[in-house]
């Protein structure tokens, strides 16, 4: 039985300041699991736990049950990716040189035969570009591949870093904060894709969600964990949340449109 | 001077090595460069033939220089690692051939696989020597890797003179080394024998150096010099990436030393100066970062341009008082202007130059099917 | 142009290299009163605040500050002529104190005092950056990030305000506060502001005009309840 | 024991002058984000000028003055006329460009001067005074000493307390950002090169008299020594600077005087590494950044 | 192999015309090395115009190219080549420095290029079997370091001896000429100095608290500078003997400027005039040489050697005569008998390319450095330090050299 990465009390302390307090959380195969919180919370810092950024003082890690001491170049080989706040793509390369990277860990051409040329890294090669203009392509991207990812637009440049981190075939994605930046209806895009994630034919994957973007967080996730100062002040379904007094009193508050009347 | 962005490409342009698009490459990798290098050994030997000995020892010493040049062209321009020590890694190749030939040579043993030898030994005896200084360097950033590489740059000819009764101190080893093969005649000049062999040697580097920019290595040199958080997140190992990229930088480094040494038949600590570590600096620079064949500008510079500035300097006709001021003195300050001058109206380098040209030129024809 | 318009922009064309992004805009926003810019990813908003800035020249146009032209006044001019833009992206410098990046913001001005005083009172306006006076830039969470830079630019008391997307990256608590800020502002102090966002909701709900843009033009320029309230409008230009 | 009291006087005070050096460095570095290689050339040029001045005047007052002036203009030319055209989007053009000036500057100073030693003039007694029966500290050296911690403290203070070190810091790590914030960054740029020259100027006063002489490659060594002095203090830190310069000049000192003068290179490296390794960005490194 | 190889044999000979001879050299003209040095070839050269003014040798106008290899010897190998490859010159002369000219040996020697007059001590340089091309110039580190060990040991008999030395040969084998005279064990503190570290306070340091008495300098000038400077600063003063490379008094005073008082009674070791002998019909000759034909630069040591050089290959070709080839020169200057500027034996044979093979003492005294006592002679070997007593010769009326 899979039962996915788990923390257990994790605590994280910067000098005298706590990020991380306490937090034990689940994420389940093929489920979408949004962390929430006030700016500074630590969900980010979260994130930095589980791709060992970030070694924790106190608590543990568990992926499908096995101790689980991330770091962060071996994570794609364990079936974790994750994209940057920000964007974080690699300037000097093209698109599709970007997303091939996501996949370095799959090449299996060792150094001799690409210092020689030989077939088999030429293969190699031209089995990774497939993958990733096939991914590129369900993104809707594959135009770009040529490109450098500063001449593009926005909201393409964050489906070129969700694209390298599919390009790795996680397991688990973790997102941070894809949203940011985006109108309405390339959120809504985004929403659509993020919930059929879990339910790909090839390479399903569970996903682990930081967005501030309510519309999105609540049409996609099928769990929410909130924190607040560093610990977890709430868990449960999208609906149990936002009816939260908690919530809305440390995170939503009132509406752009009470609160500005 | 972050190494991280010790090298971002020209904004509007990517350094795809080839410059050609990604996505046709079909055939072989290694048939398509073999390919040039051949096209490029022939031109060489028709080139051998048809110039004087002087320019033939000039191509040589080019040759053994672009294999420094492009070693360091891979490390600084695509994997965004600083290098002021590359002079060390070649004087560590060039003490290990005169070794390596002297120890032949007193044994007696002659023929023609001696050389390779020699060289393979130089260039396993500056892996080594990379490996160690790659290990150190994959821990530092911008100014203070330049510190540490520095020091090597100083450190390592300085050795010479410590151990003295292996390297001779300043006044260095000689380097045996046989004449041509009687099989190219009796009155074979030395000097295009010299450029056949370096030639070989250099394009070989070349050839392999290349593979690896066009395989997933190069990818990897490239991704954690624009942004190593995501290359980690993206399953590369940044250190492994990095004292990868700056062994074979050393490798090739080695070689180039090496080769210098054979043409030169003799090495000195002196040769191997810190100004030769900021020259190769210079070199890849001024050719443009991160290409081969900005590699090859910047060792072409690098042996043109003394002799150029030496003869502009000799063509002035000037009164011995002033000769005595000028003299040495107006060809290093005509180098040092067109440095800063390069530098200041092609920031890409002779190689960012000549593509802007050429895609310039390419634009404005006037039969441009879209 | 009235004695009340506090920016005017007239034909501006702007870009990065040979095709211009902004395509002859043209736009007013009285003193007093907050515009929002909004526009799909791409439309030439963060272009259009970065040309009025002096970041990028424009190739040709007019921008009026309160009647005076700005054309050749250097960008480092423009705080002492009462303009602060909060760049996209937020513009922390990471390598000083939340306290330094604060200070920052308030050194051109003359009177001392009062930019003391702006700043204490940004310290109240966003408590987390007061618990993190001696952090550096970028030790901060990217909201925390987003509330010094918006800080920072108050403390220079500007009159106008040019802001790319402040909502990024904020909880939204945050937002709706920053919102009414603006909205406090204006009516305290006769604050401008011109106000870049994705955010389209927020933004209208706040805003006194609404701007919307697409592929470097201005398409509409109408009164935000007009925008929030027009359903025609609002299909025809927001999507929504 | 003695021999380690007088080792240990000699390498401060050595180690006082690469400080001097080093600090130049740093300020540059923390003004434009530039290693200047031509820190060296710079100095040596301002000193040839105060060499001038004061044989034709015979006053080493005015030619010290006169050094630190044609440093401060000196640095501000540069930057004007060289560093402000060079595209700084990749960090080593800027490099590159000031190796052009170290040779073009020597190359002119050696036609100017010629490439004989001229001396170097100390304004006090470098004589040691002895406490003792051992050579302690001369009036020379106590005179560099004073001079640098007036140098440090003041830099300190200005780059810590006042708003004009602000916004050159401000201007140095993101000079869009600090436009924007009415912070004029040519200016401060400017100001930065005309106050890390004339502190190289200044350091060159000091060091030359301990050297060989003044030459036109008078300062290359102690280039070398004043950057690894830097960055084994940290690029960004004054008084760290200042630890490493006396850290490099003890060094020195002390293998030369007791293991062999030749093996001083090799123990440089070995410091260097020892720092580094422990410490990538040197002993006064700021709070690490947070990449993600 | 090919004894009669294109370009040797037959009649064209690289660098000769029937109204030109071209030579080059190679010299530290700029970097840190140059100090000094920069001077000899203009020296050399302007002595060579002066001789072309005067008709030159055999009808022969003398060329002399001299390229900067700014003390690397990466440089030396591509001037070097350049030299021979590229402008054909006859005969390489005079170039300078161990490290430089040691690559070039060799590609000199399969080129068959007569290399003349090397300018350093080293002695490499006096290889026949090896080199048979290779001559050397100035007189050895050894010899020099045994003459100034012989002045220790008979002038400052039961003084504590001390040595500071560059770590090179120039060091070495002047160290090893002064325990050849004064004993192995004689020396009590050995010191070396590297050029890359300016600070000789704690070789100064080691000497002072040893109690030396007399310090052996094997240095260049800006390390006897440094070392009278710095020992001065520690209030230690020994008797100096100093190498011939790191004597030359005006060079010194001017380094140490306002300190330059500070050497006087230092002894030094030359074999040419000094430049301030005004009344050595020498220094009159090459004086007047200097004003005319070499701007009238600042004339000191270096001038003098740059045309001694100059003068002794210009009597070098004389022997060779008018049918000039590289063998010929070979053996014109294997025929030895030179007699020029000099104060000590040149000592050229079939057997011995080494040079000069003496010196004579100088002392500072009230900041004049002049000569005192005899001359003396003595091989690098172990051979005893005698006095040499010939008559030095007076130039030629013209200052040219004519066939003897
Ligand atoms: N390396 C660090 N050094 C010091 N403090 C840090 C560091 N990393 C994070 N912090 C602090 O820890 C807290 C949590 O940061 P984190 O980035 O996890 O917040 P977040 O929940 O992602 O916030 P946001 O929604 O604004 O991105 C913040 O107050 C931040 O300032
Ligand atoms: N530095 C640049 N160099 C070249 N082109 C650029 C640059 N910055 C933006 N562009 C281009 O200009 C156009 C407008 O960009 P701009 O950033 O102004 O849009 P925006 O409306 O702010 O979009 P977003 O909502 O994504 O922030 C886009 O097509 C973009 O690709
Ligand atoms: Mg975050
Ligand atoms: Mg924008």
């Amino acid at each position: 039985m899979e039962r996915g990465l788990e923390l257990h009390h994790i605590g994280v302390r910067f000098g005298g300041l706590t990020a991380l307090d306490d937090v034990s959380l689940r994420v389940p195969p093929n489920r979408v699991v949004g962390v929430i919180g006030p700016n500074g919370a630590g969900k980010t810092t979260l994130f930095n736990v589980i791709c060992g950024f970030v070694a924790p003082e106190t608590g543990s890690l568990t992926l499908d049950g096995r101790p689980l001491r991330p770091r962060p170049h071996r994570l794609t080989r364990l079936g974790i990716a994750r994209t940057l706040q920000g964007t974080g793509l690699f300037a000097g390369l093209s698109v599709l040189e970007n997303v091939m990277t996501g996949a370095s860990h799959t090449a299996r051409a060792g150094f001799v035969p690409a210092l020689l040329g030989l077939p088999a890294s030429d293969r190699d090669e031209r089995r990774l570009r497939g993958d990733a203009l096939a991914i590129l392509d369900e993104l809707g991207i594959a135009e770009h591949a040529e490109a450098a990812p500063t001449t593009l637009p926005f909201a393409v440049r964050q489906r070129v870093a969700l694209a390298r981190a599919l390009a790795a075939r996680p397991r688990l994605l973790l997102l941070d904060e894809p949203a940011g930046g985006l109108g309405a209806d390339d959120i809504a895009e985004l929403a659509e894709l993020v919930r059929q994630l879990p339910r790909r034919e090839t390479d399903p994957c569970a996903v682990l969600l930081v967005e501030h973007h309510m519309d999105l967080v609540m049409a996609v996730c099928d769990e929410l964990v909130v924190l607040d100062f560093g610990r977890v002040i709430a868990a449960g379904t999208p609906d149990e949340i936002r009816d939260d007094p908690a919530v809305t009193d440390a995170y939503l508050g009132a509406t752009v449109e009470e609160a500005s009347q | 001077m972050s190494a991280t962005r010790a090298a971002l490409p020209p904004k509007e342009q990517l350094d795809d090595p080839g410059g050609r698009p990604v996505d046709r490459r079909r055939g072989s990798t290694l048939l398509r460069h073999l390919a040039v290098v051949l096209a490029a050994g022939l031109l060489l030997v028709a080139v051998s033939y048809s110039v004087e000995p002087f320019r033939n020892f000039q191509l040589a010493t080019v040759a053994a220089y672009l294999c420094a040049t492009a070693g360091l062209t891979v490390l600084t321009g695509l994997n965004g690692q600083l290098s002021l020590g590359h002079g060390a890694l070649m004087a560590t190749g060039a003490y290990t051939v005169a070794l390596c030939q002297t120890a032949f040579a007193d044994r007696g043993m002659t023929g023609g696989w001696l050389l390779p030898l020699s060289l393979g030994a130089a260039i396993v005896s500056t892996v080594a020597v990379g490996a160690v200084v790659g290990v150190a360097a994959a821990r530092l950033r911008g100014p203070y890797l330049a510190g540490v590489t520095l020091a090597v740059a100083v450190v390592v000819p300085a050795l010479a003179v410590t151990f003295d009764g292996v390297f001779n101190g300043e006044q260095g080893l000689s380097v045996p080394v046989e004449p041509p093969p009687l099989s190219l005649g009796p009155y074979f000049p030395y000097e295009r024998w010299q450029l056949w062999v370096t030639g070989a040697a250099t394009l070989l580097a070349l050839l392999l150096l290349a593979n690896l920019i066009r395989s997933r290595y190069g990818r990897t040199f490239r991704a954690v010099r624009d942004d190593e958080v995501a290359a980690r997140l993206a399953g590369i190992h940044v250190a492994r990436t990095q004292v990868l990229a700056f062994v074979v930088s050393a490798a090739t480094a080695g070689l180039g030393g090496a080769l210098l040494a054979v043409l030169a038949q003799s090495v000195s600590p002196g040769a191997f100066s810190l100004t030769l570590s900021l020259f190769l600096l210079m070199a890849v620079v001024i050719g443009g970062l991160g290409r081969l064949t900005g590699a090859l500008w910047g060792a072409v510079l690098l042996v043109a341009l003394p002799d150029l500035t030496h003869s502009v300097t000799e063509m002035l006709t000037l009164s011995p008082a002033v000769a005595q001021r000028l003299e040495g003195n107006l060809p290093l300050a005509i180098f040092g202007l067109t440095l800063i001058v390069v530098m200041i109206a092609a920031p890409g380098g002779v190689q960012g130059l000549l593509s802007r040209l050429g895609r310039s030129l390419l634009a404005r024809r006037p039969t441009r099917r879209s | 142009m009235t004695a009340t318009d506090l920016l005017v922009v007239r034909g501006l064309v702007a870009g990065y290299g040979a095709a211009p992004v902004l395509r002859a805009i043209d736009l007013t926003v009285p003193a007093g009163t907050i515009a929002a810019v909004v526009g799909a990813n791409g439309a030439g908003k963060t272009t259009l605040l970065r040309a009025l800035s002096g970041m990028i020249r424009p190739a040709a146009g007019q921008v009026l500050l309160a009647g005076e032209d700005l054309r050749g006044t250097p960008v480092e001019q423009l705080v002492r002529r009462g303009m602060a833009h909060v760049p996209e992206g937020r513009g922390v410098i990471s390598e000083l104190t939340v306290d330094e990046n604060l200070r920052l913001g308030g050194l051109w001005r003359r009177d001392r005092a009062d930019a003391g005083r702006a700043l204490d009172e940004v310290y109240q306006l966003f408590e987390p950056l007061a618990r993190r006076r001696r952090h550096l830039g970028h030790q901060l969470s990217g909201g925390e990030r987003q509330m010094l830079a918006l800080g920072r630019a108050l403390v220079g008391r500007p009159r106008l305000l040019l802001l790319d997307e402040p909502s990024l990256g904020l909880a939204p608590r945050v937002v709706a506060r920053t919102m009414a800020l603006l909205r406090q502002l204006r009516d305290r102090t006769g604050l401008t502001v011109l106000l870049v966002e994705q955010n389209v909701r927020s933004a209208l709900a706040v805003a006194d005009q609404g701007v919307v843009m697409s592929l470097g033009r201005v398409v509409i320029a109408a009164p935000a309840v007009q925008l929030r309230d027009d359903v025609d409008l609002r299909h025809a230009y927001l999507g929504f | 024991m003695d021999r380690f009291v007088f080792l240990t006087v000699d390498g401060l005070s050595r180690g006082a002058v690469y400080a001097a050096f080093a600090l130049a460095l740093v300020l540059i570095w923390r003004a434009a984000r530039v290693v200047n290689f031509a820190q060296g050339a710079m100095a040596v040029a301002a000193a040839y000028v105060a060499y001038t001045v004061s044989t034709a005047t015979g006053s080493y007052w005015l030619g010290f003055v006169v050094a630190i002036v044609a440093g401060l203009l000196l640095g501000a030319l540069v930057d004007r006329v060289v560093m402000r055209h060079v595209d700084h989007a990749s960090p080593l053009n800027p490099v590159i460009v000031a190796l052009g000036l170290v040779l073009l500057i020597q190359a002119v100073l050696g036609m100017v001067y010629g490439s004989e030693f001229r001396p170097a003039e100390a304004p006090f007694s470098r004589s040691a005074l002895t406490v003792g029966g051992v050579a302690v500290l001369s009036p020379y050296d106590l005179f560099v000493f004073a001079t640098i911690g007036v140098v440090v403290s003041g830099l300190a203070w200005m780059f810590a307390r006042t708003p004009v070190g602000l916004r050159m810091r401000a201007a140095a790590f993101a000079p869009e950002v600090s436009r924007l914030l009415g912070v004029n960054v040519g200016g401060m740029l400017t100001l930065g090169w005309a106050l890390a020259s004339g502190v190289g100027a200044l350091a060159a006063m000091l060091v030359l008299p301990t050297e060989l002489g003044l030459h036109p490659h008078a300062m290359d060594l102690v280039f070398v020594s004043a950057f690894t002095a830097a960055v084994v203090g940290g690029l960004d830190s004054p008084p760290g600077a200042v630890v490493g310069g006396l850290a490099v000049g003890l060094l020195l000192s002390y293998v030369s005087g007791y293991a062999g003068s030749d093996l001083t290179p090799l123990a440089v490296l070995v410091l260097l590494l020892a720092v580094l390794l422990v410490r990538p960005g040197g002993l006064f490194a700021p709070v690490a950044a947070r990449r993600v | 192999s090919g004894d009669d190889g294109p370009g040797s044999g037959g009649a064209s000979v690289p660098g000769v015309t029937d109204t030109e001879i071209v030579v080059g050299t190679h010299m530290p003209l700029t970097g840190p090395a140059s100090a000094g040095y920069s001077k000899i070839a203009p020296a050399t050269k302007a002595y060579f115009d002066y001789v072309n003014a005067n008709g030159g040798v055999h009808g022969r106008k003398i060329t002399y190219k001299i390229m900067d290899d700014g003390y690397n010897p990466a440089n030396t190998q591509q001037v070097v080549r350049q030299l021979v490859l590229q402008d054909k010159v006859f005969a390489v002369l005079n170039g300078l420095g161990t490290p430089t000219h040691t690559g070039v040996l060799d590609f000199l020697k399969s080129n068959r290029v007569p290399d003349l007059f090397v300018a350093s001590g080293s002695r490499s340089w006096d290889q026949p079997d090896k080199y048979p091309g290779t001559f050397g110039f100035n007189p050895d580190y050894t010899v020099e370091g045994k003459i100034l060990a012989n002045y220790a040991k008979t002038n400052l008999a039961g003084q504590k001896v001390c040595f500071l030395g560059q770590d090179d040969d120039f060091g070495r084998d002047s160290l090893a000429g002064v325990e050849k005279v004064l004993g192995a064990t004689a020396v009590a503190v050995k010191q070396t100095y590297v050029t890359s570290n300016t600070n000789v306070a704690p070789q100064i340091g080691a000497f002072k608290a040893a109690g030396c008495q007399v310090v052996v300098l094997a240095t260049v000038p800006g390390f006897t500078a440094l070392s009278v400077g710095t020992a001065a600063r520690l209030g230690f003063k020994p008797q100096w003997l100093v190498s011939n490379v790191g004597a030359d008094h005006p060079t010194l005073a001017k380094q140490l400027g306002a300190a330059a008082p500070l050497l006087e009674g230092m002894v030094g070791t030359n074999y040419l005039p000094m430049q301030n002998e005004t009344a050595n019909p020498w220094v009159q000759l090459f004086t007047k040489v200097n004003k005319e034909h070499n701007g009238d630069a600042p004339f000191d040591g270096n001038t003098v050697y740059g045309m001694s050089v100059g003068y002794l290959f210009v009597q070098v070709l004389l022997a060779a005569g008018k049918d000039l080839t590289r063998e010929k020169v070979l053996d014109a200057v294997q025929k030895g008998g030179y007699q020029g500027p000099g104060l000590v034996p040149l000592r050229f044979s079939a057997k011995d390319h080494s040079g000069y093979g003496g010196q004579r003492l100088s002392r500072v005294s009230g900041g004049v450095q002049s000569y005192f006592g005899p001359a003396y002679e003595t091989d690098e070997a172990d051979g005893a330090v005698n006095e040499y007593t010939a008559t030095p010769a007076a130039p030629p009326a013209n200052g040219v050299p004519t066939v003897s």
